[in-house]
């Protein structure tokens, strides 16, 4: 196993395994893996799914448009947690492009020594993703209508 | 050298352009600029951040000098 | 796709896809699949792993026991967690038997269709398992010494 | 026909079986039987739950009679 202190992914260091904006499938198991550490008695995962209805509304295509920086927020956003929570490590991912019903468009995981704060981490950084990162998703319905989520 | 406008999600979508020029002037006289020329901004605007050169600007007033970017964000959502 | 509304599992219905005690090895992955729904907006995973310390112990092997009731109480503990928050499925497993350093004691996962539900239903039904299954949890020490965990 | 205690985790290695007999009585007389032939039980016996015939029993006074079945169960430590 990898020493984790010297883990580097992404160009980041040590308890930040991993900050990216990918086009590619990206899944909790993945980020889970990057988590790993036998110092870890606890890793809590989020995956954020694309559903099929939204408000009752069926969707039928769904595309994230991600700004050039957001992988530069998102690599801030992972420092804000490590510096809030006693984080063994953390992983996240938020994917772009069209995300075909079913497939996670964002995906976190942390490891703590205890759980009650993976729990709390993991939240926070998720919530926190929300709130910085700049991401846009755009859905087209059944009916040939569509929308720019948050922007109706 | 104008100002170059980028735009996203929304906000280009009321544009119909990811990227739109103006005359130098101030963050407010650059929007209205743009939503004279594009009515459909005028109904995003109000809901959107803006960057100046990379950073976040709330001051309608701030200087927008030749050659500089303006990026017009829409609320965002992630995850 | 399986109709989530007929899965069984373990011989329970609906909502509830798996709630065992096994003595095999045990993953947060295989949780998640198990709770995937086109409909859940959000899967929120736990992963309770074993240390390789204690209290600043070195620990050499790791066993838990299980009292022949252990799985008809996880199944409680998982109607309770379903009949408290709105969920789409739930999956839970405890490993009971000798367990190495590093791998999974208890896993678990929840679907919701939003996330603030998916962390409080994973967290509660952990915190849950964790005050009423009848489990026990055996150290040994590289010093030769051993415990039973909360009975030292 | 006695009265069957099951032992585990903590309370096994105190007696050094995984079950004992004892004569009917309630579950303290049955439990004091215990501690008096392994003197090791009286430390974790404080902090122990019991089953009587596989339901929770609070209740010292409550009736063990023969063929009934006690578990004794140390503090969970699962997860």
């Amino acid at each position: 196993m990898a020493d984790p202190g010297t883990a580097v992914n992404n160009g980041l260091m040590g308890e930040i395994r991993l900050a990216e904006v990918t086009e590619t499938v990206i899944d909790a198991p993945t980020m889970e893996r990057l988590v790993e550490d036998d110092r870890a008695g606890a890793i809590v995962s989020f995956s954020g799914n694309v559903r099929d209805h939204d408000h009752g509304r069926s969707v039928e295509t769904l595309t994230y448009e991600g700004h050039p920086s957001a992988e530069a927020v998102l690599a801030e956003v992972a420092k804000e947690i490590e510096g809030r929570f006693d984080l063994i490590a953390l992983a996240v991912s938020h994917r772009v492009g069209p995300i075909p019903i079913g497939e996670a468009a964002l995906v976190a995981a942390v490891a703590t020594a205890h759980r009650g704060e993976a729990f709390a981490a993991c939240q926070a950084l998720v919530d926190l993703v929300k709130e910085r990162l700049p991401v846009w998703k755009h859905q087209v319905f059944s009916d040939g209508t569509d929308e720019w989520v948050n922007c109706a | 050298m104008p100002v170059e406008v980028h735009l996203f999600a929304a906000a280009r979508a009321a544009v119909g352009e990811s990227m739109v020029t103006a005359e130098a002037g101030t963050l407010e006289s650059v929007l209205d600029t743009i939503a004279e020329r594009y009515p459909d901004f005028a109904a995003v605007r109000p809901r959107c951040s803006f960057l100046l050169d990379e950073v976040a600007c709330t001051d309608p007033s701030a200087l927008v000098g030749d050659e500089s970017r303006v990026d017009v964000l829409p609320p965002f959502a992630g995850g």
